[in-house]
């Protein structure tokens, strides 16, 4: 309960979280309606400003571009999702492993791949990946998860790299658990705070670089809307129909400024302490 | 006419009342001791007198400094006066020096700051300065960097950047809380030098009686930001009004009632020439690794019912000690054996050896699982039981070991975060107590206490070693808390052990030399009282 | 010192060549032939092989990957199978501008993060503090293409200030350069620099949160002066770490934004030899990319030790 | 045309007093979207080479005009003998390469035996391979026999392919090359532009420009920009159709749209079923409506088609009507070949925006009558691996590009795998006949013969779409092979 009382207080987390809802609202309500059918062209129609019947005017195919905005926010936000949760369910163990085998070979060859994988330029890895596997959605969500991987990791064995000389820990080590069970008991219950918020932020880092991808032809194919690719299409008609990249271009920078600012707000709510540079 | 003269001081942090009514005077040339408890407001009444509060404190009341009312002074007007009229000594000196400046630097900004001097000539200042707090040129040049130095050093750097300038007041608070006893009795001896010298007012801020006892002139104590009793510090030992001072100074020289002496002739613990090295990081590829030995050949034996102590310190090896003995950490050589029973780290030590031992640390902040309730926490060295007990079972054992430390029943569903240190440590002394264990290793269980909570704890403590008939090793830097406790004690340096024997044989009759500089050098209330006749 | 640098170094060289491996793995993998890709479709089966021949397709992996990595320690990248000149020529000539144009983008972004970041940090709360805050914020939600696109629309087609892209060549003067890369340079830099900013400002924050920032007021010292003499060189260390990282991210990642501006840069380079198929070329650039990133993550920590003491000694 | 005649007036009034102001503008910067690996045409099938060099740097025999007839070019004049097996070539006399070197017969027999020789790196080696023997007669006449006549000898002879290059100098071409045009080459900042010279000891008519560079822009919004900014001076092949009504109405441009060789097809894999059922590569065809292709894909430019056969061409027969947009009849032909419900099927597209939005577009019109289709986009590698020779593919989009190529539909292992022995018979009978009247007979039959089997979707040709500065005279408004023909371009200044 008092979380949700300093949650209402904390004025980024309330407008992050809204311009989140908003977003993520319209890409579950999509599944049920849009207001117009996005894989069905009307090319008589197509170019169409801003109007009461098309509130965000319509693409080069005469498709509804509110329509389209709200099924792209699917695309975007399940890739981010997934490619998190691929850094999280990945990730996370890594780190608590090399953590908990400090200096040990395992953590030696760990921490070294993850800084090979970091060396890389992502871009490039993720235009290898489909050029081997062919662009859709999947390889776009394994290209950023991949990149997710490490960023868990580090943050992973860090945190809990400090939490390993914490008395509590000790006195589990008297008790005579093993590392795992320390780990699933003691670290990871105290550095979930943490990877929720990383999580927030990684999340918009996601809807970022799929947007990227996608812009560069790497995302979701059509039929799909996506939000990249609305604006790489846009792209030869923005000085003569602006409205095509200003709709996709506001959808991607209003949910990503929600998340950070929820991703913000989360960590001053969640715990102080937390209250360290962010990238 | 008092020097520094505070009356009826009220502070406020966002509205939360911190110091009410404090009054106090001080007069040039004489040492004031502010004593008081954590949460006490004695480091908060230092801060309003340099006006370094923390955002959203409200002042009221009256500050006069030579006269002058600081807390009608602009934020310009005090920061001429702080440096150059007040100086200001800090708790931890790890922390307290930038590290990516060097001390001639850090010292000689004091100077540079307040316009006094140009920099060549703010450089010798400094450099004299260095010389008066002890660190000689040869030694220690204008070029070294804090991280080059001991803590102690480091400290001598704070006093000389607060003295530069000669100020006529000098703030201590806690200056040597974390250092050790025999640093610590070097740094009060500074202290009282440059205070005869200079003929200033210093302000020193302790939790430690016997620290102030040993160097107020005058000595005030504060409970819950108020200033309860103050006066000459004879006078006010000899005649305590308040009781709060009279449970103070009962706390500070309390000794627990040991029971009757119950060692028996079964060695319980026996540590036989241990030695723990740590592998240095090679000096070059090639070379060899080099070893640092932090356990040199220590031997002893604990019996059965018997206390022992174990005094040193800090880096003296005691902590790794302690963790070899609960089987965390392997030994390079010698052995470690419980009733018979040699000890081996890691998961291959036998669930039955790790139940007969268990271990209460210092921090009670840091020794709880906060994501926990109380229940978990207690419990969780059943998981060394063959079979676990569950259910109701489980509930009962977790309830007696809370109430045999003196807590409720009602407290399992509580998180660890809703109790006081005290009640933490208390605790923490259930779970070690849950399995019944034979041996409990106390690392500095009381040092983070106040000294009216670590009065109660050692009650305790020897209240459940008589009754369950429990054998304590006892680690401490503090001598006063051992020699209260302890049968038997052990003096450890450099990880070895220098002296061995009967608590009081030791105390008062020192053998080696290392043990009577340690003896000599902790604050004692006892030995000030006497030696001031009171 | 001396220990340090060299086992640094021998750790350096054994995962560039890890890298070195993935790298060539990872791109033999690749489908798609350069050899029929250069022929296009009516080639007849055995033109293609002849020109496979002639490419030195027609050895075993492992042959190619032993001449790739011993090549590469004389300075022999090989040659690229669509240009057919010397990698390293090629390499060359983009490097000019990959290179300037991170620089440029750094320090644009440098320019821009220390005095907002500083001046967040100093007066924390104020109205000044919200709004670059806020800035910040939206500008680490821009994607930078599609800013890249905005600026162009806005500078190069409406105002004409600037060419739409484009690179002169540096033979063509300084300024001329400069100015081509402008454009390109500052959509690189908004997200960098807000991050930057952010970064710089948490970074003060919490050094003047630290004991010694109390004993330099103690001292006598104003808040401001706190901040410039003691708290600034502090809170350098994460500063410097995000300034090398993002280095690092401008050298490689600028391909979308070379795109956008056809800067004949590095990125653009491997970006067009990937579908070409011309895969020596992409080894060879994104082995450089990898050096680059590892190179530069050695000069952060030896800057490191520049600004901190404490790392300086360790012998 | 009075809209036009102001436009002009307007345009050399400002030319006016431009040219009081300073000399006449000697140099051109022409955009191009695509760069070359390399600059030797005999080495490569990219066209960005021949858009760079052909007829400015290197020539052939023969060579391409802008209408795409066939002009004398290194070879004043020839001779064909009555089987048609046997060509004798008259040289210009006093040729140079660029290199000083003179251009003789042997310089022919040499670049053409290269070209077929077991070795050959030449992506067009068919143009080659019904030469027989090459001999140099003399200094400026040359004799090739060929082993079966060949009607289109002439034809291939003027490709960029077949371009004359000297032994001295063609191992360095493809950094430097060195031919006999109009033009030298000069400088090439790679991955940027290519600058070319005048070349003062050319044997015909001198080009009337001084210099000319190449600006590579890959990407439209960024050839839009370098246009829009007068970066460039013209952009042959402008590769957004959605931008030329602004530049149209911009009176600094000039737009011209013309045809290209190029038609575009959706091309069905004919051994994969259901494909292999005529009936349903009908039922695609009906299912397809070309005008909203046309108008979605390419913002109206391109002439629908209903064979594969350039419509600029004489012997070309309209045949758009036989495969209409009738989703109904669509729909009844698939009920016909047992897919009354549809069927799913891929459709990879290769890079070029055609393809991709016209992929799109299909794939919508086919899902109308129940075809599913799943989109993969490809990279030209990938496409190439995949669809060119994996044959792992249902659906295409495609622009085939080299001129005259109804060809292709003889061979049976092309990737569509069109497998008729009818028609390889017709194409044997071309290859025979030298009489003009025989040749169209047999083309018209041919194209009847594709559209009737529905071998694939017919969409339509690609226009060429240039953008240029209006003050710019001579640029080629079609685009009969890839070429960026400086010879004849001047300011109007």
């Amino acid at each position: 309960m008092d979380f949700v009382k300093s949650a209402l207080r904390n004025r980024s987390f309330m407008i992050g979280a809204i311009l989140a809802a908003i977003f993520v609202g319209a890409a579950l309500f999509s599944f049920l309606w849009t207001p117009f059918d996005v894989t069905k062209l009307d090319i008589p129609n197509k170019l169409q400003d801003p109007s009461a019947e098309h509130w965000f005017g319509t693409d080069h195919f005469g498709r509804d571009i509110f329509s389209m905005i709200m099924v792209g926010a699917r695309t975007s936000i399940a890739v981010a999702v997934v490619a998190v949760g691929i850094g999280i369910i990945l990730g996370v163990p890594l780190g608590l492993a090399a953590a908990a085998r400090k200096d040990s070979l395992l953590d030696e060859i760990i921490m070294r791949t993850n800084d090979l994988v970091f060396a890389f330029p992502a871009l490039l890895i993720a235009i290898m990946i489909t050029a081997v596997f062919g662009p859709s959605a999947i390889n776009a969500i394994i290209a950023i998860g991949i990149f997710n991987i490490p960023v868990f990791a580090r943050l992973t064995r860090g945190a809990a790299l400090s939490l390993w000389t914490r008395d509590f820990v000790l006195s589990a080590r008297v008790a005579g658990k093993n590392a795992t069970r320390i780990s699933i008991e003691h670290i990871l219950p105290n550095i979930l705070n943490l990877l929720i918020v990383q999580g927030s932020i990684q999340f918009s880092l996601g809807i970022l670089a799929e947007a990227g991808l996608s812009y560069v032809g790497l995302g979701a194919q059509p039929p799909i809307p996506s939000w990249g690719r609305m604006l790489a299409e846009s792209q030869t008609m923005i000085s003569f129909a602006p409205h095509l990249a200003i709709f996709p271009g506001m959808a991607i920078v209003l949910t990503v400024l929600g998340l950070n600012l929820m991703g913000d707000g989360l960590r001053d709510l969640l715990d102080p302490r937390l209250r360290r540079s962010r990238t | 006419m008092s020097f520094l003269q505070i009356e009826n001081l009220n502070m406020s942090i966002y509205g939360i009342p911190i110091l009410k009514d404090v009054s106090l005077s001080a007069v040039k040339g004489q040492i004031i001791g502010v004593i008081g408890e954590s949460g006490s407001g004695k480091s908060m009444t230092a801060y309003s007198v340099m006006n370094l509060l923390p955002t959203g404190a409200k002042v009221s009341g009256k500050i006069a400094l030579d006269g002058q009312d600081l807390l009608a002074k602009s934020e310009a007007q005090m920061c001429a006066i702080r440096g150059s009229d007040i100086g200001m000594i800090f708790q931890e000196p790890m922390t307290a020096l930038n590290p990516v400046k060097t001390i001639g630097a850090q010292v000689a900004e004091t100077v540079l700051i307040h316009g006094n001097a140009e920099r060549s000539e703010a450089t010798a200042i400094a450099r004299d300065t260095l010389n008066r707090v002890g660190l000689p040129a040869d030694q220690f040049p204008l070029t070294r960097y804090p991280h080059e130095l001991s803590g102690g050093q480091r400290q001598r750097v704070v006093i000389a950047m607060a003295i530069a300038l000669r100020p006529k007041l000098l703030i201590a608070d806690e200056p040597t809380t974390a250092l050790d006893v025999t640093t610590q009795a070097q740094i009060l001896d500074l202290l009282k030098t440059l205070v005869a010298e200079d003929g200033m007012c210093l302000m020193l801020i302790t939790h430690d009686l016997g620290v102030v006892a040993e160097v107020a002139d005058h000595i005030v104590i504060m409970k819950g930001g108020e200033v309860v009793e103050s006066g000459e510090t004879h006078a006010l030992f000899r005649n305590m009004q308040h009781p709060y001072t009279k449970a103070l100074f009962a706390a500070s020289s309390h000794v627990p009632d040991k029971g009757a002496e119950r060692a028996s002739k079964t060695p319980l613990l026996e540590v036989r020439n241990a030695i723990r090295d740590y592998i240095l990081p090679r000096k070059s590829v090639f070379g060899k690794p080099q070893k640092f030995r932090a356990v040199s050949d220590v031997s002893f034996t604990l019996h059965d019912g018997e206390n022992l102590g174990l005094v040193g310190e800090s880096g003296c090896g005691k902590s790794t000690l302690t963790r070899a003995i609960l089987g965390l950490e392997a030994l390079q050589g010698g052995e470690i054996r419980i009733h018979g029973v040699p000890v081996e780290a890691g998961t291959h030590m036998p669930r039955d050896l790790r139940r007969k031992m268990q271990v209460v640390f210092q921090d009670p902040y840091g020794s709880f699982n906060p994501r926990h309730k109380v229940a978990r926490l207690v419990a969780e060295p059943l998981h060394l039981l063959e079979s676990e007990p569950k259910g109701s079972e489980r509930a009962k054992a977790v309830v007696d070991a809370l109430i045999s430390v003196g807590m409720q029943a009602s407290d399992v569903d509580k998180y660890i975060h809703e109790f006081s240190g005290g009640q933490r440590q208390r605790i923490a002394i259930a779970r070690a107590l849950i399995l019944r264990p034979d041996l409990i290793i106390l690392d500095e269980a009381v040092s983070a206490l106040d000294v009216s909570i670590r009065a109660q704890i050692l009650d305790l403590l020897a209240d459940l070693s008589s009754r369950l008939n429990l054998s304590y090793l006892f680690i401490s830097h503090d001598l006063s808390v051992v020699r209260s406790v302890t049968d038997r004690v052990m003096v450890m340096k450099a990880g070895k052990i220098v002296e061995y024997g009967e608590t009081e044989d030791v105390f008062t009759n020192p053998q080696h030399d290392y043990t009577k500089t340690l003896i000599a050098a902790a604050p004692s209330l006892q030995d000030a009282l006497e030696k001031e006749n009171i | 010192m001396l220990r340090y640098s060299l086992k640094r170094l021998l750790s350096l060289g054994l995962s560039l060549l890890a890298a070195s491996a993935v790298i060539f793995l990872a791109i033999e993998v690749v489908p798609g032939d350069p050899a029929s890709y250069m022929l296009g479709i009516n080639a007849q089966p055995d033109t293609v092989a002849a020109l496979r021949a002639e490419l030195g397709l027609n050895v075993s992996a492992m042959e190619r990957y032993i001449t790739w990595v011993t090549g590469m320690l004389t300075g022999d990248f090989g040659v690229s199978y669509t240009y057919r000149t010397p990698v390293v020529d090629m390499i060359g000539d983009r490097i000019l501008i990959s290179l300037p144009l991170a620089i440029y983008a750094l320090t644009l972004s440098t320019l821009i993060a220390f005095p907002a970041g500083i001046l967040a940090a100093s007066k924390r709360g104020s109205a000044a503090d919200v709004s670059i805050m806020g800035a910040t914020q939206l500008g680490v939600a821009i994607p930078n293409f599609w800013f890249a696109m905005l600026l162009v629309v806005f500078f190069a087609i409406n105002l004409r200030w600037f060419s739409a892209g484009g690179f002169p060549g540096w033979d063509k003067g300084f300024f001329v350069s400069m100015k081509a890369l402008t454009l390109p340079a500052i959509s690189l830099a908004l997200p960098q620099a807000s991050i930057l900013a952010r970064v710089m400002r948490s970074a003060l924050i919490d050094t003047m949160n630290e004991d010694f920032i109390r004993t330099a007021r103690a001292k006598g010292l104003t808040k401001r002066q706190a901040l410039w003499r003691h708290a600034l060189r502090n809170a350098m260390i994460p500063v410097l770490t995000i300034i090398g990282l993002q280095f690092s991210f401008l050298l490689a990642g600028a391909i979308i934004i070379e795109n956008v501006f056809f800067l004949p840069g590095l990125g653009r380079l491997v970006f067009q030899s990937i579908p070409q198929r011309d895969l020596i070329v992409v080894e060879s650039v994104v082995m450089l990319l990898v050096f680059a990133v590892v190179v530069v993550t050695f000069i952060v920590d030896i800057a490191y030790a520049a600004v901190d003491p404490r790392l300086r000694g360790r012998s | 045309m009075k809209h036009l005649s102001i436009k002009l007036a307007m345009a050399s009034a400002l030319a006016i007093t431009a040219g009081m102001a300073s000399a006449q503008t000697m140099d051109i910067t022409i955009g191009l979207q695509l760069e070359p690996p390399h600059l030797d045409p005999t080495g490569a099938a990219a066209g960005a080479i021949d858009s760079v060099v052909y007829a400015n740097i290197f020539e052939g025999l023969t060579r391409f005009d802008a209408t795409g007839a066939i002009l004398p070019a290194l070879a004043k004049s020839w001779t064909i003998s009555d089987d048609g097996l046997v060509y004798t070539f008259n040289l210009q006399s006093g040729v140079k390469f660029h290199d000083g070197t003179s251009m003789d017969s042997e310089d022919v027999k040499f670049s053409l035996d290269r070209a077929r020789s077991e070795d050959s790196t030449n992506a067009q080696k068919a143009l080659f391979t019904g030469i027989d023997t090459v001999e140099a007669v003399d200094a400026t006449t040359v004799r090739v026999t060929l082993s079966a006549p060949n009607g289109a000898f002439l034809f291939n002879m003027a490709w960029g392919d077949a371009v004359i290059v000297a032994p001295e100098s063609i191992d360095n071409a493809k950094t430097s090359p060195i031919g006999t045009g109009p033009f030298t080459f000069t400088n090439w900042v790679q991955g940027d532009n290519i600058t070319i010279t005048k070349n003062a000891d050319y044997w015909g008519t001198p080009a009337r420009l001084d210099s000319a560079t190449f600006k590579f822009i890959s990407d439209p919004v960024a050839a839009f920009a370098a246009v829009m900014a007068e970066d460039v001076d013209a952009f042959p092949g402008y590769p957004a159709p959605e931008n030329l009504p602004q530049f149209e109405a911009d009176s600094r441009f000039q737009v011209l749209v013309g045809s290209t060789e190029g038609e575009t097809i959706l091309a069905i894999n004919n051994k994969m079923p259901p494909f292999d059922n005529v009936k349903v590569r009908e039922a695609v065809a009906h299912a397809i409506d070309r005008q909203a292709i046309i108008d979605g894909a390419m913002f109206g430019l391109g002439t629908p088609i209903g064979t594969h056969f350039a419509p600029h061409n004489p012997d070309y027969v309209d045949l758009t009507s036989q495969s209409n947009y009738d989703p109904e009849l669509s729909k009844s032909l698939l009920a016909e070949a047992g897919y009354p419900d549809g069927f799913t099927t891929t459709l990879k597209l290769p890079p070029p925006s055609y393809a991709r939005r016209g992929g799109e577009i299909i794939a919508a019109q086919l899902r109308e009558v129940g075809i599913t289709v799943e989109i993969s986009n490809l990279e030209w590698a990938q496409w190439l691996e995949q669809v060119f020779r994996g044959y792992d593919f249902g659906l295409t989009i495609v622009s085939h590009t080299e001129p005259m190529d109804i060809g292709i539909y003889a061979r049976p292992e092309y990737y569509f795998q069109y497998d008729s022995a009818a028609f390889r018979q017709l194409m044997d009978d071309l290859n025979a006949a030298t009489d003009p009247d025989a040749r169209s007979a047999i083309l018209k039959s041919a194209q009847r013969m594709i559209a009737d089997d529905y071998v694939n979707g017919y969409l339509f040709q690609l226009a060429s779409t240039t953008v240029a500065n209006a003050n710019i005279v001579g640029l080629w408004q079609n685009a009969p092979t890839q070429a960026t023909d400086l010879t004849a371009v001047y300011w109007n200044d």
